[in-house]
């Protein structure tokens, strides 16, 4: 198919069909739209991986030149508004190595999703809208990630943030899931709000939005700057940073994570499409898009890479003490995106020739892969016990094999075993990191460790420790098949994507770079996880003491991790106490009292002035005539006077 | 005369008048409304279409079609009429809304009387947005006011005698700077002018610059006032909450407008050198507007007092790009009144037919309504997701011409108070998901409120009309980013490059 | 000094000053109009005396005065129509009883 | 005005306006007023014919003595009832009327005796010739300078409105 028609209807297939289901879904049975809703997906699958294929495999000179470089090529780049001549917002479909990765990521777990919610959400009220919106999320996230410029993105960025308020609040009539999608779109928006400043900063300088522009001559982006500082740091540098603070509120990086667990609340396929494998790495993938321009402020990369350490420790840290089963993953997840950004922070060309980023992407691949199974699979588990606390499990393998192995095999993925994918991705992080500065490598491999740790916990609360006692009234049972295959198919991926020659496609400067596993890296890490492992099997693998134990050892670190860090209390109390009491309530005093007061206080006094002196106005025709014969007797006799 | 097409904007309402004086029972008025409301519909489209014939044909004059005809000849007051492009948006933005409107008020009390200070309302906004002539500008300008003042105090609710008297005196108020500042144009031409009230002619000879610096603030706080321009923004949240929902409608969407239009029209396109050195006073007040304004709506807890501070705050953001005195940022300007007219009318739209169901504006007393009228909560939704800046709608758009456009200033100032302006964006989301969460979602808060039904075909008629033009806006804004930019590249520029 | 004209301005003089006096001070409405007539009646004698004195030649303060007498005939006549529809009203002619139109 | 006839008769006339003005408004009963106030308008009608203008005299003693005091009269009587007969006077208006009235007459008095003390007016005062009715009816009706069509016209139309006026507003509903 011509490469030009499949990528226009990548794009316009999703939003045809958010479309088509919004607006004449209320009359359609729950089955068509379903149905049509997956064929539509399965369409922009199919298309997706053919112009992922025809870009890496094809071999054409407009994708890869003479000495194995991948070239950027724009499909097409219409305009879409024209701020001035050089500042235009077009919407265009990019091809590089990141937006043809993405593309089979997204397009891959979007269907997996459509496929499973048919059996998920079977019955739900409103299937038909939860299938427009998942539609609307999958437009959103393609056009992302094949943004020609820092505008389009910004577009589709802000798309992606609603369709997730949408699909976050899907269960509208719970005030949790009200309340949740809210601080999901805020929390988000606030980010939001230095992607924009970041991107109006950096169009101020460079005079356009393009990526092409932008990441091919760094140097020219730095040097229109001129040099230009603002409290210290270059401006470049204050560019940079804000937009990577749009990259935080998306990826929930510290300390703007703190709507990703609560939007929780969705259903689980939806964390599992946009809040596990796609929209959460948006920053990710922002800070890729424009790497090269970040390589040009060491300060920028200093700043991702400390937050990405930082919240990576956290969140494993977090994850340990959560006991709602997607809660914990969703703090897994955290974790997972720090890695990616502290990756990313540390690709330095100098170091193995920019690895991180390589592994960076790999990663996201890989954990889009895994985590999706891990929360299809959550899912497939909450369906069959009807609640989402591991205290209401356990146990459960014997009812649920099929979910059982292949949520063994997420586990293992994400801890890092070989020969899952998880291992090899996470490898190459952690040479790239510890190539950077052992710092971060052994902090970095210690939260590895934490994740196996935390994972296994997970895994043997499900599926060992002991059998709930609920299970004889309401006995669990294996999921439907259209849950099942979606699970089986993301295992399959989860298993054999580490063995993917990564580094042929996705390198920072685009040239293939041939991946070799570090051994003595990859030893550590391995040794980590494995006694990671072996002490969550010790606590958890059958019912015993240990753990109540050592929480009440550290009961105060337990709490604190459990309420984690109290990272909410303190936005409530910043945006409840500080912002609603002391900044909107004054003001809106202020505007009643004072504002309104002093145009009310006109008004009243040009109301008392007049009753003042109505009297005069006495409607008394004598009382005038003396008035005005006295007043025209004085003047005459003044004229007298002055005249004689 | 009546050759020339513009003309038509003002004698089609004259014709309704007319049709309305006529009309004996409620059937008829509706059937002169909604002729007349399409004909001004098709009016402007036919306008619209003229208009870009003549400008591919070439034509680069500032005015087109334009006509002028002697009223009084001592003082040079001419009927003189012509459009830009910006003109012609506000021309089609003002039918869309009257449209809108007459659906929306299809079962008022009194229906010939409301209809009739309707249509005279709408007579004044059109003849504002046509005249090129100072004095009919302002002539225009008090025919709409006066209206609002008996729709307000007669078909309104709650303090409806306060809050149209305040209106009423504040506006009035604002008019008189206005009659000042448009006397002094008059009299105070550049050296060798010639007296003239005509707009295009004012701008070609210039306004004399020792009193441009006394013109110019008469002129930009007579239409301020208008526009809600902090600290003269108190008459808009109790006038849109007392006034019924077409006014409302008709208010917010297009009244506001003729203080945005006018600003630019009247005080910046006339008086560019002083607007260039007076603008930073002005940029803090409206600076102030748009954040302060978007603050006060996040504690309200009556909708329509809501959508009042919001509009405050988004007609803050109309002056402060009028302000930034760059094409990027005005044509943002005129795109976010656009917006701003539609999606506010839409949102007026939706909380009359809501209260008109509830009889309850306070956001406390009702909840789950998606769940009750799933079609007006739906227009809801998008009203809100237009407001705070979905992609898509119009009010991206506009706000992003606007910050891209005031971010390109040279001075650190400027670019300093557009941060402080994308702030609003923030709180324009708390506010909007807050009521959003609030109104729709959640459970049922008052059992009575299960029997309601969902929008009328009037009703839905008048919703979609709107969503429809916000979403064309949102999706190729660069039809009307040419359409209202050419003036502000062309015309405009070059006076701006003169004073620079 | 010239008496001859003095003559007739000091009776039309006083005839004024009774006027006002009477205007101020009576409080029945004809009365009013009656003040109001001899007030009227005063500056018609000052017309005619300035055109016979200071312009002998011409007459526009005779036809001042003509015209003057033949408006206050109409204002006469409409006044009173007023006052006696009002008496019917409220069964009175007294000025201060007439304030329920006030403010 | 030579003859001592006609000082006695100016004498009369100077006398009975200055009398009957005063009586008018400081009698009690309304009905007196209005014959007092005939008496003024026949002196001054009076005062007319001394200074030659006969057919100024005859419209004034028609439409004045005529018409108004006969309006005035059958008004009085429409208005009044036969129990009350006067109003009481509050001093302190009378003061207030009195003051104004005395105020009036020193301050224009003593315009009146300041200037004409001083000039002199033009010496052919005697020489106009009365004026004949033919003349009078062509000042009247004609379109010239000094000629009165229009102020002539616009009266009669007054009169005509003021008749429709006056049965409208007087009519009995």
């Amino acid at each position: 198919m011509d490469l030009s028609l499949s990528s226009h209807l990548i794009l316009l297939l999703p939003l045809a069909m958010f479309l088509i289901l919004g607006l004449t879904g209320m009359k359609m049975s729950h089955r068509l739209a379903g149905v049509l809703g997956t064929l539509g997906m399965g369409v922009t699958l199919l298309l997706a991986y053919a112009v992922a294929a025809t870009y890496f495999f094809s071999g054409s000179s407009d994708f890869v030149d003479a000495a194995g470089l991948r070239l950027q090529y724009s499909v097409f780049d219409y305009t879409w508004l024209e701020f001035t001549d050089s500042l235009v917002i077009k919407l265009g479909f990019f091809l590089d190595p990141i937006s043809a990765m993405m593309l089979v990521v997204i397009t891959t777990v979007s269907f997996m999703v459509h496929l499973y919610s048919l059996g998920y959400m079977k019955g739900e009220v409103g299937f038909q809208r939860y299938y427009a919106f998942l539609s609307l999320f999958t437009f959103s996230m393609l056009g992302l990630v094949v943004a020609t410029n820092i505008f389009q993105m910004y577009i589709f960025w802000e798309l992606v943030g609603v369709s997730s308020y949408l699909l976050i609040g899907f269960f509208y009539t719970k005030p949790s899931a009200v309340s949740a999608s809210k601080k999901a779109f805020i929390v988000t928006r606030f980010a939001d709000l230095g992607f924009l400043v970041g991107i109006l900063i950096l169009s101020f300088y460079t005079r356009t939005f393009d990526f092409l522009t932008l990441t091919n001559s760094p140097e020219a982006v730095m040097a229109s700057t001129g040099g230009a500082t603002f409290m210290g740091a270059s401006v470049l540098t204050w560019a940079l940073v804000l937009i990577f603070m749009g990259g935080m509120g998306k990826s929930a990086m510290m300390p703007l994570h703190i709507w990703l667990p609560d939007a929780m609340e969705g259903p689980t396929p939806v964390s599992a499409l946009i809040h596990a494998a796609t929209m959460v790495v948006a920053g990710v993938f922002l800070v890729a898009r424009m790497f090269p321009v970040y390589l040009q402020s060491s300060s920028a990369l200093m700043v991702i890479t400390v937050v990405g350490a930082a919240t990576a420790f956290y969140a494993a840290v977090v994850a340990c003490t959560q006991i709602d089963i997607k809660r914990v993953l969703a703090f897994s997840t955290i974790s997972q995106i720090a890695f990616m950004m502290t990756a990313l922070g540390v690709a330095l060309p100098t170091i193995h020739e920019g690895m991180g980023y390589m592994a960076s992407m790999f990663h996201l691949f890989t954990h889009a892969m895994f985590k999706a199974l891990l929360f299809l699979g959550a899912g497939a588990i909450i369906h069959a016990v009807h609640s989402n606390n591991y205290t209401e499990m356990g146990g459960l393998r014997k009812y649920m094999p099929i979910t059982h192995i292949t949520f063994l095999i997420g586990c293992l993925a994400i801890a890092g075993i070989p020969p899952f994918s998880g291992f090899f991705s996470k490898d190459e992080m952690l040479t790239a990191m510890m190539n950077n500065h052992p710092f971060w490598g052994y902090w970095m491999t210690m939260v590895a460790g934490l994740t196996a740790f935390y994972m296994f916990r997970l895994y043997y609360r499900i599926f060992w420790w002991e059998e709930n006692k609920h299970y004889a009234e309401h006995r669990p049972h294996e999921a439907p098949l259209t849950m099942t295959i979606p699970l089986i198919f993301l295992a399959l991926v989860s298993v054999v994507a580490g063995f993917i020659p990564f580094g042929e496609y996705v390198t920072w400067n685009r040239e293939p770079y041939e991946i070799h596993l570090d051994w003595s890296v990859a030893v550590t890490s391995i040794v980590t996880a494995v006694v990671a492992i072996t002490i969550a099997t010790a606590f958890y693998r059958k019912k015993n003491d240990l753990p109540d134990r050592l929480t009440r050892r550290f009961q105060w670190l337990w709490t604190a991790a459990n309420r984690r860090f109290y990272f909410d209390e303190l936005y409530m109390f910043i945006t409840h106490s500080i912002i609603f009491r002391r900044v909107c309530q004054p003001i809106a005093w202020f505007d009643r009292h004072i504002i309104d007061g002093t145009m009310n206080m006109f008004a009243s006094v040009t109301n008392r002035a007049s009753s003042a002196i109505k009297g005069l106005q006495s409607g008394s025709v004598q009382s005038y005539v003396v008035v005005y014969l006295l007043g025209s007797l004085a003047i005459a006799a003044v004229v007298c006077v002055c005249l004689i | 005369m009546f050759s020339n097409i513009l003309i038509y904007f003002v004698v089609i309402p004259v014709l309704m008048l007319a049709g309305l004086a006529l009309t004996r029972n409620i059937k008829q008025v509706r059937a002169v409304a909604v002729v007349g409301s399409t004909a001004l519909l098709a009016l402007s489209g036919v306008v619209l279409y003229q208009f870009l014939q003549l400008r591919a044909a070439g034509n680069t004059d500032p005015m087109l079609m334009t006509g002028s005809w002697s009223w009084f000849e001592p003082l040079n007051i001419n009927l003189a009429v012509g459009v830009d492009g910006i003109s012609v948006a506000m021309l089609i933005l003002s039918s869309i809304i009257v449209f809108a409107g007459s659906f929306a008020s299809w079962t008022i009390d009194q229906p010939k009387e409301f209809f009739l200070w309707l249509v005279l309302l709408s007579t004044g906004v059109f003849g504002f947005f046509i005249s090129i002539d100072l004095f009919t500008m302002f002539m225009f300008y008090e025919v709409a006011l006066i209206p609002m003042y008996l729709l307000i105090g007669v078909w309104g609710s709650g303090k409806k005698e306060y809050s149209a008297m305040k209106l009423t005196l504040m506006l009035m108020g604002g008019s008189a700077f206005l009659l000042l500042g448009i006397l002094g144009i008059y009299y105070h031409p550049a050296e060798g002018g010639q007296y003239t009230m005509n707009l295009v002619e004012i701008a070609r000879q210039g306004v004399d610059r020792g009193w441009q610096y006394f013109l110019f603030p008469m002129t930009f706080v007579g239409f301020g006032v208008l526009g809600a321009m902090f600290p003269f923004h108190t008459w808009s949240p109790d006038g849109h909450a007392s006034a019924p929902t077409a006014v409302s409608m008709l208010h917010a969407g297009v009244l506001m407008k003729l203080g945005g239009y006018g600003c630019f029209r009247v005080a910046i396109y006339l008086m560019p050198e002083a607007a260039n050195e007076l603008a930073w006073i002005f940029l803090i007040l409206t600076g102030i507007s748009v954040v302060y304004g978007a603050f006060s709506a996040c504690v309200q807890t009556d909708l329509k007092y809501i959508n009042a501070y919001s509009s405050v705050s988004h007609c803050g953001l109309v002056l402060f790009a009028i302000l930034m005195l760059n094409s990027t940022a005005m044509t943002g300007a005129i795109m976010q009144m656009l917006s701003h007219g539609l999606m506010t009318a839409l949102f007026f739209a939706l909380i009359g037919m809501i209260y008109g169901r509830t009889h309850t504006r306070d956001i406390r007393e009702m909840g789950g309504l998606m769940k009750i009228m799933p079609f007006l909560a739906v227009g809801y939704v998008i009203a809100g997701l237009a407001s705070l800046g979905l992609p898509g709608l119009s009010g991206f758009v506009a706000e992003m011409t606007i910050f891209v456009g005031s971010f390109q200033h040279a001075d650190l100032f400027h670019r300093a108070f557009t941060i402080v302006a994308c702030c609003s964006i923030v709180i324009t989301a708390v506010y909007i998901l807050r009521v959003v969460g609030k109104l729709l979602f959640g459970g049922v808060q008052n059992e009575h409120h299960r029997e309601l039904t969902d929008a009328t075909w009037w009703e839905r008629l008048s919703v979609v009309t709107l969503i429809v033009c916000v979403a064309v806006i949102g999706c190729f804004p660069n039809f009307f980013n040419d359409l209202v930019g050419q003036p502000f590249q062309t015309t405009f520029a070059s006076i701006i490059d003169v004073i620079k | 000094m010239e008496l001859e004209i003095l003559k007739y301005l000091i009776p039309a003089l006083i005839m004024f000053c009774c006027g006002v006096y009477g205007f101020i001070t009576r409080k029945n409405m004809i009365a009013i109009l009656i003040s109001l007539e001899l007030m009227l009646n005063a500056v018609d004698i000052n017309f005619v005396v300035f055109n016979r004195f200071l312009f002998p030649g011409q007459l526009e303060g005779m036809f001042f005065t003509l015209f003057a007498i033949a408006l206050a005939a109409a204002e006469t006549a409409l006044a009173i129509a007023i006052i006696v529809n009002l008496f019917r009203a409220v069964k009175n002619v007294d000025v201060r009883n007439v304030n329920k139109m006030k403010f | 005005m030579d003859s001592v006839g006609s000082y006695i008769i100016y004498g009369i006339v100077a006398l009975s306006i200055v009398v009957f003005s005063v009586l008018t408004v400081t009698t009690r009963r309304i009905l007196r007023s209005a014959t007092y106030l005939l008496f003024t308008l026949f002196a001054t009608a009076g005062l007319y014919f001394l200074l030659d203008y006969e057919f100024l005299g005859a419209v004034q003693i028609a439409v004045y003595a005529g018409g108004i005091v006969v309006l005035f009269v059958f008004s009085i009587l429409l208005t009044s009832r036969p129990g009350d007969k006067s109003e009481k006077l509050a001093s302190r208006r009378r003061m207030l009327g009195g003051v104004a009235a005395l105020a009036t007459l020193a301050v224009v008095g003593f315009a009146i005796f300041a200037h004409f003390s001083s000039c002199q007016l033009a010496p052919a005062v005697e020489q106009a010739a009365s004026v004949d009715m033919t003349s009078i009816g062509h000042f009247l009706l004609g379109t010239e300078k000094f000629q009165y069509l229009l102020p002539f016209e616009a009266i009669s139309v007054l009169l005509l409105a003021c008749i429709i006026g006056g049965v409208v507003v007087a009519r009995r509903r």
